[in-house]
């Protein structure tokens, strides 16, 4: 059993050994608390030039990231928060995105941007964002959201050995999370979503954090004799789309719960993908994710801005034709409630 | 321009509130009512104090994250203040910013962000239409050493400068950015070095006590409202708690206790009650309880916003 | 009869003249060019402190109109190239989408976002981005893109007069379009699509200049007997997603054309709202847009990157059930044919 | 570090390629077989190539959309070049780059880029990786005077600072951003000014000729191989045509046709052929008609590329 953080820390770990080329950067992946464990004690393991801090200057340090790659190395570049990449969108969507295609394949850019996303309590609304569908929309960049410390390893695996650029989301409430984590190395497979709960009456889709409401809606309409199957997108870009859409043809029932606003998001793209498949008609479907506002900071405004295992359970029962009030309680998430701060 | 000498009662004042205040985040932090990041000012009131006291009532303030003294020392409401951290809708954004995120508009206190060097040019584009309207305020921009880390802190500064525009740009120099040093960030001359190339008339303070900020903020202020354009001062200073957060943080091994040995004996919240008669203090420092306990109280009966709260305030 | 130039500047004139607080910046705008016209001798009309050129320094320029915007004044900021908007996402997602929210109304963003979008020739990969859809997925934020002559001054002139940030995108493409523009001030309504052909048998919608492909497209479906409903989107936030679901329920078949990628694109919106709404099930729908790839330079590869009058048509030959080889010829489009740069 | 002088003969012989082949551009340019935006450096040749001709095989090279001269004088290929901007599958990016983003990695000449100022810190970048693996080449960045607006020019330069990493960064000063002059955009010292209180060793140049900067560049380069960490060389120069295109701008009023005349007489291309005797000049000048034919024929005949190219080189 390894933790999230401690899952990422083995996977950078083993692949810094294996290849000289690979090293991380960002500010204060060499200090005390090490990005929630995830880079703790690399600079004493392989030196302070493979596991370096940064000024803040997220667009630079982003270029020189790129530029470092372009050299051939395999740059690991970690923010603190996935909003902060607002600073250096341009060298991610005008430069990493494009120097392969627009060199016909003469250069390539194996970097792998880490960033972590997600609420607590009292974040805000500049610090609890995460626009991942930007990344999905630009071609050149692919996208992984890992929620299990099982993933977490495969996909920074996969990520680093990768050539094109690959941006790694990561949701701060998963960090400690306990799971099984294989010893030896691997890789999660892009463009592969995981069916983490087989079921038959409505689909499930999460991104990350929302994978874990998903499984506890999952619980709760259990008690209520539906059966949930619920899906880990995991690859958002390349999207598994056609696991997706088995499963909903199969349920006749989707719900796919963003981990950001719906407008424009995965489960846009989802929901598109089976209107233009010949499935679409037999599926009922429904999206959710953030209210469409800016994020509130006060806690009771934070608790009905993000989406909840009972607010996908009551969407869930209502495509089953069922009353959302038979739910029975769910205690709220102990990560949550757990959360005391200071950041 | 202000003339004399800074009102040391006032200053005294200001300085225990934000103190007391502080120190009352500290005390009831682990209880979980504020449920939302701090980033402390103490060790640093002073320069706020010493700052806001300089300016007068129409000019413009931005801030940042660490905002509680800049807040508190422009004579923002300490009871909506209060009421923000604890999220209830009595506080002055009803409980949508917290403390990161303060803001005053009676006491021209614009919202702070939460996002470094972020609002410093939305402090130059204030002046700049203050500059277009012909009005005689200026805008003050405070910032931490880490902003001019940002490319666009020199962009900002660029364009000041290119237009003459009245900003007063302060750089609190605590000497780190969470837990890196300056110097680990930075290299070549001083901000304000640099801020000199770049056209801005900046100076360099070590450490300035509340009365040297005052002087040197309306000697600088004065300039500025003559359309001299744009100065920056950079002007040392040490917090003495965690970058984040209510804990100390110097058992973590990157800070030398004795840096904060240092700065608790050059404390001005000691220095200016030394100006004053005991009686005087004692009037104050009860005076900032009881309006301290006033605002706790309004902030623990005030309602957390109703969920209709959710949608207002953005054009959806 | 106006150019949708000369349309954008008469309501920039029209604006600056009645209130104050208008002024246009951006790079070039007091330039021979005055972008494509649209801010043509505003600083000799007005006074250079009202139309100026700035520094190359998006991030910072956003950021001094979002400043000049919270103390009142009503900014018109201009950009050559919405490509550059990647330099100021910061400014525009963290900073004007949220001012007015995390203050609960305290203060507002009144300012205006113009950025140029489009093909013509050679632009290839970082000069013919439309990332709108980055907008529209950020609550705080209201996007337009307006077609004809006529809505481009209805754009403008509405984006001015509102209390949010908008961003109002341009395809250069559109610049020397004639139409009939009314002399007098008026705006368009947020939210709120235009139907331009009334049909019967497929819904063809569009955004900015693909909106003259489907026009194009409807001509030529026409030959074949195909009696298209044409749609311009012209508000991407709000989105006039019932307008759309309305025709294509009328219609049963429905292309959204982006003009951008189509992967969480404005076509995945609407598609996805179609397919969680009772309609969903009687519309065949199909979305294109770029090709899923960075845009090649070369004209050959452009032409196919690019959705056109025919890659339209074909779709809707498909959905209803006809071949597309009996679509007649149309020759390439005049404003592309013509075009000789040099930029 | 190179020694002694310049070999004028090749000099010469890469001027007059690049002054051809862009004269060739502008011949052509009206028949619409280049479909694309061309930024010429007639007037800026000898900056490229003095600069390339002091530096090592392996010393890599970041430029940007105004791109002709650094790829031609780098050595990269002629024919290469021409197909490209006929949009042909012989070019060296199989017509997916144009002009504007040129590049040739036989010679470490890395894809160009049209956004401004962001190339230079991936150029930084490189040189981070060059110093981390111990290599002896360096990175050279072209920039103009207008990637010095971008805030992420100073973020870049202070890294490499930071960091004394092997990086040589040479501004082509030419005056103008497109229709801007520097000092409607910039306030304060010059670039190289600023540049050295961000602790970069810089110096400025007034219009220096192939060989002056063959020797500046020559030493900073040697400075730099020699781990004395980055350099930055500011050199005014003058572009004799519009911004983008191949049209002349000077009858659209905003600069003198005095500073072209000026320029004209600077001529390089004028100065080093008078070093030459008459013979060698003839025999390069028919030397580079040859090689010009030959890379238009092969342009020319060259096929555009499939539709199946579309989607080649991006992981989709
Ligand atoms: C753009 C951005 N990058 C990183 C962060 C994370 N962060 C928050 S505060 C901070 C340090 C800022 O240091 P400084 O400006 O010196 O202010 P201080 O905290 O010392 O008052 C950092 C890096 C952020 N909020 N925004
Ligand atoms: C980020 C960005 N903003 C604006 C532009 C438009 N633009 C293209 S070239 C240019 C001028 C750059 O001037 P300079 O760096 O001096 O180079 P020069 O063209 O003079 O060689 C501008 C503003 C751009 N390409 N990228
Ligand atoms: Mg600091
Ligand atoms: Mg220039």
């Amino acid at each position: 059993m390894l933790s999230y953080g401690a899952a990422l820390l083995e996977a950078i770990e083993q692949e810094m050994e294996r290849d000289q080329s690979v090293f991380v950067m960002g500010q204060g992946v060499d200090d005390q608390k090490g990005q929630y464990g995830s880079t703790l004690g690399l600079h004493k393991k392989f030196g302070a030039a493979r596991n370096f801090d940064t000024p803040i200057a997220e667009d630079a340090m982003t270029g020189i990231a790129v530029g470092a790659a372009l050299a051939g190395m395999r740059p690991v570049h970690v923010h603190q928060r996935m909003d902060f990449l607002m600073l250096c969108m341009n060298q991610l969507v005008n430069m990493a995105a494009k120097y392969s295609y627009m060199s016909a394949g003469q250069v390539s850019v194996p970097m792998v941007v880490r960033a972590s996303i997600g609420r607590s309590w009292g974040q805000g609304p500049q610090h609890s964002q995460a626009p991942y569908p930007f990344f999905m929309h630009v071609p050149g960049l692919k996208v992984l959201a890992p929620t299990t410390p099982h993933d977490a390893k495969g996909s920074l695996i996969a990520a680093i050995r990768d050539d094109t650029p690959v941006l790694i989301v990561e949701h701060r409430l998963l960090y400690g999370n306990q799971g099984i984590v294989p010893a030896t190395e691997f890789e999660i497979e892009f463009g592969k979503a995981r069916i983490l709960r087989k079921g038959s009456h409505v689909t499930l889709v999460g991104v990350s954090y929302t994978v874990v409401d998903c499984l506890r809606a999952a619980s709760m309409l259990a008690s209520c004799g539906i059966d949930a199957e619920v899906i880990d997108l995991l690859s958002l870009a390349p999207l598994d789309s056609a696991a997706v859409l088995e499963s909903a043809a199969r349920t006749g029932r989707l719900v796919v719960v963003d981990n950001s606003w719906v407008t424009c998001g995965a489960g846009a793209e989802l929901l598109a993908r089976l209107q233009e498949s010949p499935l679409g008609e037999h599926v009922r479907a429904k999206r959710l994710g953030y209210a469409p506002v800016t994020c509130p900071t006060t806690r009771p405004l934070e608790d009905i801005f993000y989406p909840s295992p009972r607010s996908v359970a009551v969407e869930a029962m209502k495509l089953c034709g069922r009353d959302p009030a038979d739910l029975g309680e769910l205690a709220v998430a102990r990560e949550i409630e757990e959360f005391k701060g200071p950041f | 321009m202000k003339c004399g000498e800074i009102d040391i009662r006032r200053a005294y004042h200001l300085l225990r509130t934000i103190r007391r205040s502080e120190e009352k985040i500290i005390e009831i932090y682990s209880l979980d009512v504020i449920k939302s990041p701090v980033h402390l000012s103490i060790g640093q009131e002073h320069l706020a104090v010493g700052a806001c006291m300089a300016l007068d009532d129409n000019d413009v303030l931005f801030s940042n994250y660490r905002g509680h003294a800049h807040y508190l020392a422009r004579g923002g409401s300490l009871k909506a203040f209060w009421a923000e951290l604890y999220g209830k809708s009595n506080g002055h954004a009803r409980g949508k910013a917290g403390s990161m995120h303060l803001v005053d508009m009676e006491v021209n206190f614009m919202p702070a962000s939460a996002i470094v060097a972020s609002a410093i040019p939305n402090a130059v584009g204030y002046a700049l239409a203050c500059k277009m309207r012909n009005e005689e305020r200026i805008v003050v921009c405070f910032h931490g050493d880490g902003a001019a880390d940002e490319g666009v802190f020199w962009e900002s500064l660029n364009f000041a400068a290119l237009k003459k525009l009245p900003i007063l740009f302060i750089c609190e120099n605590n000497g780190y950015a969470i837990y890196s040093t300056q110097r680990q960030r930075m290299a070549g001359g001083s901000i304000s070095e640099k801020a000199e190339r770049f056209g801005i008339p900046a100076s360099f303070h070590e450490c300035p006590g509340t009365q040297q900020v005052w002087k040197l903020v309306s000697e600088a202020a004065d300039g500025i409202r003559n359309g001299n354009g744009p100065q920056l001062l950079e002007m040392t200073t040490y917090r003495w708690f965690d970058h984040v957060g209510t804990d100390d943080d110097h058992d973590l091994g990157f800070r030398d206790i004795a840096l904060r040995t240092g700065a608790r004996n050059r404390d001005d919240v000691v220095k200016l009650a030394a100006l004053l008669s005991p009686a005087d203090v004692m009037a104050i420092d009860e005076r900032v309880e009881a309006e301290l306990a006033a605002a706790i109280a309004y902030a623990e009966t005030g309602e957390f916003p109703g969920s209709d709260e959710l949608m207002g305030h953005d054009y959806v």
